[in-house]
């Protein structure tokens, strides 16, 4: 499904990515992990055609993203660390608006029901501004899985979220599994990539250093992979 | 056309958006009477002479009005990132480009219509031409000003200063056209003896408005890459 | 649910205003506003003697320096309510300071658009940029700007307390509009009370005076029950919202 | 050392808190927890001087702060979900800026070593805004720790943080807490709570519905707790 | 005093991070030239008469550049919320304001020393009155605009949209300022002989500053609250 090949990025002098190779087939939930400033955000940035990479190839669906960028852009669905959300728009413009623009058929419904999901009908009418940040992070996931996308890039998406949230969340990205979502996932929640992750990728100063399944969710064969590899790391 | 179909939704929920609050709209308008104001004191235009400068201030308010609305909604798109949401989007920058122009042209011929006849009424103005030319001209005009204002909007954008970047670039690219429609609205204003001449600016301007805003539609891809 | 009612009261205060006011109060301020009104127009039209050069047009004199009068009044009850809510934080003195403002744009839009009808009659000319019509104009201004921080996004006692700040150094303008055509000196505009800089006041007839201050007391007195009407009807906005807000909070819990 | 009676903050119409009463002794600990939109980055906000309360009353060291806010300024240190720091410029010189605010002696030194314990003494001189989340993070620690609060308030602090930073932060807040400081820390991560906290608060709706010590760092029993409290809330 | 301390450091902080980056400082002035050639388009500067909008040109130069300065003082503390950092700081709000103050009415008196002498070199002036005065009132105008403007721009910052509020806020406001200044500067650029009533102008001012620098620094704190 996603298909990764010698992938660099250079800003300015600093070498973020160096050379990463990953294949992910089509139904897997991946996990990276890596310390802070290892460059996981920069490489899901790319991977959804946000920044471009300095060198190296990035396929999914067998199509290359610099070619058939507009095909692959409908199947993505992207969240990153800020919350792409019109401020002063309540939670149902704010998707009925992405809904639309992806082309999304009867948007309303699908957003109303999306809202009820994250546990927020109560507030479909209030302008977003007014938001605590779990809040706004719970539409925030519910906006990038609007159009139901074959492919979801995840970027912390636990960051504020209570237990209940979480809970959701996680339900969310199992149902979206079964359905044969591919998902891609940062984070730095051993117990939640554990959990809901098949695979775990582990990104260490602009490269790959380990790639794993995971088995029956155990998180301590995470903790003691991750140990391994950032040993002497701060 | 997707594209078209995009760029019109963009632009309805800006204006969708404009319509809720109303705020950058009446702000447009009273600042441009306020250059009005402020124009009257440190020009006296009980002098006779400041008649002629008529043409040159309404092109300056359009611009001053016009700078502010630019800006802002390029900028509006910055909280919270939602411009990476649409670039993430299927939907061409191309897509971006129009629907941001379509909303910005809408909203300065709502100021312009506004604005132009509190001047006339201020500066006393009798008018001696033709209202449909001087109509004709205005539009052409805003459009090769928005459609440049708006591309260079996107690209000062880029700028954490963006609202101080774009009178730089703005100013110097827009002179043809700015010039061009003062000569033209001064003289369908007082003179339409020269009636000729307005109309060969007119043609200027509208061919320097065809040529910007083509190539805007292609190089704005450049210019929203992140 | 009841029991959260009980709760929830002391935190919702009522307005303190709106209950012990009298409910008579409107009525008598409608009643002598139409009553000064009409004697105010009979003194106008008929008693009041005729201008020797201007002739019937002068009569919108007495509607100019009126509405005038009642705009500066007005704008000095927004600062006087401003500092007062600065001081005392309650919504009410708000309101107060709000409608105000509000009802001094009204009266001002009414002097720039007297001022430029006679102006046409006596200057034949629409506008003048002349100190007292440009300050004038820049008070109207402020006044909007007034009205545009209350249109800011945010909670009401942000607002209320940004406008205040603003009610009260925009009041500033309204001694400059006063004194405008006796400090500078003036081509147009003419002087009647006291001394311009380059023209004694000009005087006025005593027919004409008694019409003008009979005329003053009849727009105070309708500024006065506009204002009494407007706080009452934000207050009822005010309590709107609250109920729902407590509906909503109802049904939540 | 602080002590809030009959707290209550409504934004327009909407009652946020709804009449808090805490005290908190020296040297204490206390984690807040509760679902998201409860209130506690708002009580975070009022304790620190940033927003006025609508009622009652909050007193710290023994001041009341409408009164001696300035007194009490001094001994807070504060970290929202922003990061408060100047983008363009580089840690040192964010650090040492806000050390001198302050009226901290030594700020350079102090400067250099709270950047190094944080491990980004490689960054040193970088601008913060080509930071990734996590680093960004990590700065915003040493900010608010730079003039030795007495009172350090904590808005979700482990955000972004990676597990070796989490123990860093950890670290921290235990050295401080060693030196008698009181620490006020919001969070959603029991784990983290149950370490390094010796008392926990729970926060719905506005109101506080459980206050109780932790011992053993049991984090079962937060668990338990919490889930007492929140049934039926998503 | 303490005030004084905090105020220093933070307008410090400001001038060190425009003296790292100048991009300010140098928008503004491009800014101001901008201005400048654009009106030596719309009034010929050859002709005698344009010579009468000096002193108006030179005071539209100041508030247009200035309200870019202004606008971003405030709001460059807005990204991150530094604001808030300075806010729970042992810091009085006063202190906010003098700090941005001093670092404004430095860059405006900067921008002001570059521009005006290009000003009058485009448009070849003469002076024929006297320098010293000349100085002083742009000390002094410059001074209430830039108190005022400081002020303002702390109110406005609480808008989503202050660069659009500002302006709105600013021009009546500071309007008795600037009617004053510009008629001092009419004055003693070409006519000495009315020297007193340009001084009684220049008095006229100067008070205005100095209430509403007072005004401010007790008002700030209701501003500044959040
Ligand atoms: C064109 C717009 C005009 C505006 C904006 C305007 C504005 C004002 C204002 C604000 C006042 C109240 C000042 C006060 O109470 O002292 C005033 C008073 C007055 N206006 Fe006008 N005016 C205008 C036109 C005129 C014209 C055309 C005339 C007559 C030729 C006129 C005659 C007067 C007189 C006699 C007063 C009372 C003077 C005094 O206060 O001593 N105004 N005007
Ligand atoms: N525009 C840029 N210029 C220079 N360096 C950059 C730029 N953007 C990112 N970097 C650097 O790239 C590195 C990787 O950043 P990235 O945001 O991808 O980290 P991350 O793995 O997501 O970390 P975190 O877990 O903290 O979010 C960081 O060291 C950062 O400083
Ligand atoms: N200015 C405001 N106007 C209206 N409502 C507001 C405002 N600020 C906050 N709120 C509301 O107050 C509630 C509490 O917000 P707060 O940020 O304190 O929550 P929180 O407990 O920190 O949640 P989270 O865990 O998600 O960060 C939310 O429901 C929010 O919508
Ligand atoms: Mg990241
Ligand atoms: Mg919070």
């Amino acid at each position: 499904m996603i298909e990764i090949t010698k992938l660099t990025k250079q800003a300015d002098n600093k070498l973020i990515l160096r050379g990463i190779d990953i294949k992910v087939s089509k139904g897997e939930t991946v996990a990276i992990l890596g310390p802070n400033g290892a460059g996981k955000s920069t490489l899901l940035k790319i991977i959804a055609g946000l920044i471009k990479p300095t060198s190296g190839l990035v396929k999914m669906k067998g199509l290359d993203i610099k070619k058939d960028g507009f095909e692959i852009k409908k199947s993505i669905g992207y969240l990153p660390h800020a919350s792409l959300l019109y401020d002063h728009y309540s939670p149902l413009e704010n998707l009925v608006f992405f809904g639309k623009l992806y082309g999304v058929e009867q948007v309303e419904e699908r957003a109303v029901q999306l809202v009820k999901e994250v546990g927020l009908s109560f507030f479909l009418h209030d302008p977003v501004k007014n938001f605590s940040r779990g809040m706004v992070q719970r539409i925030a996931i519910a906006r990038a899985i609007i159009h139901d996308p074959e492919i979801l890039l995840l970027d912390e998406p636990h960051t504020g979220l209570d237990q209940g949230a979480m809970t959701i969340l996680n339900n969310v990205i199992l149902t979206m599994k079964n359905k044969g979502t591919t998902t891609l996932m940062v984070t730095h929640d051993f117990k939640q990539a554990a959990e809901i992750c098949d695979r775990i990728i582990i990104i260490k100063n602009g490269k790959l250093v380990d790639d794993f399944q995971v088995k029956d969710q155990s998180i301590e064969l995470v903790t003691e992979k991750y140990a391994r590899q950032l040993e002497g790391v701060s | 056309m997707n594209l078209v179909k995009s760029a019109l939704l963009l632009a309805k929920k800006d204006l969708f958006s404009e319509w809720k609050t109303k705020q950058v709209l009446v702000t447009q308008i009273i600042f441009a009477s306020l250059v009005i104001v402020v124009f009257s004191f440190a020009f006296d235009p009980s002098n006779n002479m400041t008649k002629a400068v008529i043409p040159g201030i309404i092109w300056v308010i359009i611009v001053f009005a016009g700078i502010l609305g630019l800006n802002r909604s390029i900028v509006s798109e910055q909280r919270n990132d939602t411009m990476y949401a649409l670039l993430v989007a299927p939907m061409e920058p191309a897509g971006i480009y129009l629907g941001k122009f379509i909303a910005n042209f809408t909203m300065i011929m709502i100021v312009e219509t506004i604005a132009i006849p509190f001047l006339f009424l201020l500066f006393d103005f009798n008018m001696a031409g033709s209202i449909p030319y001087f109509i004709l001209i205005i539009f052409v005009g805003s459009f090769g000003f928005v459609s440049i204002g708006t591309f260079l909007a996107a690209l000062a954008g880029n700028s954490k200063s963006s609202e101080m970047l774009l009178p730089l670039l703005l100013f110097p690219i827009a002179s043809p056209v700015l010039i061009g429609v003062t000569q033209a609205t001064r003289i369908v204003l007082s003179d339409m003896s020269k009636l000729s001449s307005a109309l060969a600016w007119t043609q200027m301007v509208t061919s320097y408005d065809v040529i910007f805003f083509v190539i805007s539609l292609f190089l704005i891809d450049y210019v929203l890459e992140v | 649910m009841s029991m959260n009612l009980e709760q929830e009261k002391p935190l919702l205060p009522d307005s303190p205003l709106s209950k012990s006011k009298s409910a008579y109060l409107p009525k008598v301020l409608l009643g002598s506003t139409i009553i000064t009104m009409l004697t105010s127009i009979y003194f106008i039209f008929l008693y009041a003697e005729e201008e020797k050069t201007m002739g019937a047009a002068q009569k919108i004199f007495y509607f100019h320096v009126s509405s005038a009068w009642v705009a500066f009044f007005a704008f000095f009850i927004t600062c006087l309510f401003s500092i007062l809510f600065l001081v005392k934080r309650q919504r009410i003195y708000d309101t107060y300071a709000y409608v105000s403002a509000e009802i001094g744009v009204v009266f001002t839009i009414i002097v720039l658009t007297t001022g430029p009808i006679w102006a046409k009659s006596a200057w034949n000319t629409w506008w003048v940029w002349e100190p007292r019509l440009i300050t004038t104009l820049i008070l109207f201004f402020l006044y909007i700007a007034y009205i545009m921080i209350r249109q800011m996004d945010g909670v009401w006692d942000k607002k209320a307390r940004l406008a205040s700040v603003f009610g009260i150094i925009g009041f500033v303008d309204v001694p400059i509009v006063f004194f405008a055509i006796r400090w500078w000196q003036t081509k147009l505009h003419p002087v009647v009370f006291g001394e311009g800089s380059d023209q004694s006041g000009g005087g006025i007839a005593p027919s004409m005076l008694a019409a003008l201050l009979i005329s003053i007391l009849a727009f105070t007195i309708l500024y006065a029950y506009l204002l009494n009407k407007g706080v009452t009807l934000e207050n009822l906005k005010i309590k709107v919202e609250q109920y729902k807000e407590k509906l909503r909070m109802d049904i939540e819990n």
